[in-house]
């Protein structure tokens, strides 16, 4: 964010291309394997995060069907607004782009699941199981945690099901417990990926589901280990 | 009911994912509170049907098995304490089955929060499992641009790699942690020289005490061992005054009659052979 | 192709959709690896191959920057149109479908292939990590060998290390496996010329470092799914 702030080389340079540095975000962007952050890509383009975070969203909306201004006149959005639903780009785009695990990645749209799914076996992934949803629940409200702590709250042995988490890339060793030297687990920037969501602190609140129950966890950790 | 039964405990439960989500079944099933103390009429069914679990099951895996014991036991103390007469909370046994009942409740209660959210994130995972990620393979003329990979293995030390790699891991590596007791040999002999020593040359101790200088866990354990050891001798008393309290240890042996070398060595021959414990 | 020659339901099903069969041809297209044919994505569709064919067409335009009408809904079209020409249409974008081999898939423009390749090069190393040494060598061994294997038998998520193997040349695609459907892997003759052999089969034996473990494919086929 800092080094760059005038952006004005990359942006002189890109902007001579067809498209400008827009079309050239969209060019990065199809060929990431793996979310990417507004810092990451405004390196790449070597122009300044602002204006890398302004593309992103207006690419974010456009895609999305709402009506953007051209390039770098990003500003009447609440004009345009108005005389937007009719149009051709009111159509929303087959994919879209969204910001999560930390970083910006291309996905199909969500409504083409069905007919997406008959071309893309890779990476579907067969679903959990309820024990596998519940270690994995446990997880990632409690971490990092070792697998004692989990069977405790679960109250059966937790081993295969946190092998096949690991495998699968939803949770990860993260280290020991400096007492006891079991492994704590955490999860993944995967897990967020396949969650939608940027952190772990946007995960739904587990206090409404625990009433009157603050203290608990002080509690077991006293009685458990 | 009685299909083949392969893949361990879990399975055999059909739909329970654990003792929690069993006890969770049945209360709802009688439309019941949790907090609700007539918890103990779901007892009977959950004790029927871990007794079914055990008649079904080949090898009842005790691993798991036993935190469904744990709170059966704890169903059938409770279910005890309702047919009792109700009456003042009189003793330590009355205030330990209060903080059992409460203990399962919170328990309960807490698996019950987990088991909610585990919902939440299924129902997420499911909804964002419709969408799918860009990830292909790079362009070609992208490709060909990514230096030139450096490769030094020869086909020996690939070799090596793979065999370590491919070698099976084992499955639960933090419970193997056996090395230390076959590292440090601690003899149930010598401790209890050390403690003998001690109780012998001084006022009595607690046990706090007497393991206070014990470096690690397999020192306690054998200084417990040694313990039990001398009280069959006839050479120690205990003193407790109830369940968890302090436990304090006094000398009873003739002063100076004593040593280890009568002492009955079942630990060191029941281990001859064997590693050190 | 044959028996869905009019296309009149899956049209009326995706035309439900926002976006119609446009956008849904879109996010296929956005996230196949391989390209497709046009004969494929009908079929897939559930539309016939000349809707199919105009469509890709159209998109093929659209992305390169020649304004183009919305497909048969573009109802206001002509309004539209009129302050259409300056706008984001009129600019190509960043990525392009191209029909190469017979197949179709969107690439990153050429136009951006400095700025592309430089956003890929950054960080990347000429030598591999110690977990795509270890995948790799999983795979040597085990070929031709499915992802999740190599996940069972390494204990991680092993995607993204194959996505790079794959991107070097050292391992590809050999078909599926008749009854999971997952992509099976295999060694590449450029890996052979890497390790200076001449085939799989001079890969030296594995039995002097690894005693007894003739059995260790089934302990994790078992013990895994």
């Amino acid at each position: 964010m800092s080094e760059q702030e005038t952006g004005g080389d990359g942006l002189a340079a890109l902007e001579a291309l067809p498209g400008g540095v827009r079309a050239a975000l969209e060019a990065v962007l199809m060929v990431i394997d793996q979310p990417a952050s507004a810092e990451e890509l405004a390196a790449g383009l070597n122009v300044t995060v602002a204006v890398v975070e302004d593309l992103l969203e207006e690419l974010r909306q456009e895609y999305s069907g709402y009506t953007v201004k051209a390039p770098g006149t990003d500003v009447d959005d609440s004009q345009g607004d108005m005389d937007t639903d009719a149009r051709t780009s009111a159509a929303p785009r087959g994919f879209e782009l969204r910001n999560v695990a930390g970083g910006w990645r291309i996905y199909s749209r969500a409504d083409f699941a069905d007919v997406v799914g008959r071309f893309v076996l890779e990476g579907q992934t067969a679903r959990l199981t309820q024990a596998a949803l519940e270690t994995m629940a446990v997880i990632a409200y409690r971490q990092p945690v070792s697998r004692a702590r989990v069977s405790a709250i679960r109250g059966v042995n937790v081993d295969s099901v946190v092998r096949t988490l690991v495998q699968r890339g939803l949770i990860e060793d993260s280290g020991t417990d400096p007492e006891s030297g079991a492994i704590l687990y955490r999860t993944t920037s995967y897990f967020l990926e396949r969650m939608g969501i940027g952190s772990v602190a946007e995960l739904p609140q587990l206090s409404p589901h625990l009433p009157g129950l603050e203290g608990i966890e002080e509690f077991f950790d006293a009685e458990r280990m | 009911m009685a299909e083949p039964l392969k893949a361990g405990f879990e399975v055999r439960l059909a739909n329970f994912t654990g003792p929690f989500d069993l006890l969770l079944g049945l209360i709802s099933k009688h439309k019941m509170d949790i907090t609700d103390v007539a918890l103990a009429t779901v007892t009977d069914e959950f004790i029927k049907y871990i007794r079914r679990l055990q008649e079904l099951g080949e090898e009842w895996a005790l691993d798991e098995a036993s935190e469904f014991l744990v709170i059966a036991a704890t169903l059938l103390d409770l279910k005890a304490a309702r047919l009792l007469p109700a009456g003042e909370v009189e003793d330590a046994e009355d205030i330990a089955l209060l903080e059992a009942r409460d203990l399962l409740f919170a328990r309960l209660l807490q698996y019950k929060a987990f088991k909610q959210v585990a919902a939440i994130l299924s129902g997420t995972l499911e909804s964002e499992a419709r969408r799918f990620p860009r990830q292909v393979a790079l362009e070609a003329h992208i490709a060909a641009m990514l230096p030139e990979l450096v490769w030094r293995h020869t086909p020996e030390q690939f070799a090596a790699l793979a065999a370590k790699t491919l070698a099976p891991k084992d499955s639960t590596p933090e419970e193997v942690g056996l090395d230390h007791l076959h590292g440090t040999p601690v003899s149930v002999k010598e401790q209890a020289e050390i403690i003998g020593y001690r109780l012998q040359h001084g006022q009595p101790q607690s046990f706090r005490a007497l393991i206070a200088d014990a470096e690690s866990t397999l020192v306690v354990v054998v200084r417990f061992l040694a313990l039990l050891e001398l009280f069959r001798d006839r050479v120690v008393a205990f003193d407790q005054p109830g369940p968890l309290a302090e436990l304090t240890v006094r000398w009873t042996g003739r002063p100076e009659g004593w040593s280890s070398d009568n002492m009955s060595d079942e630990y060191e021959q029941s281990h001859q052979g064997e590693e050190p414990l």
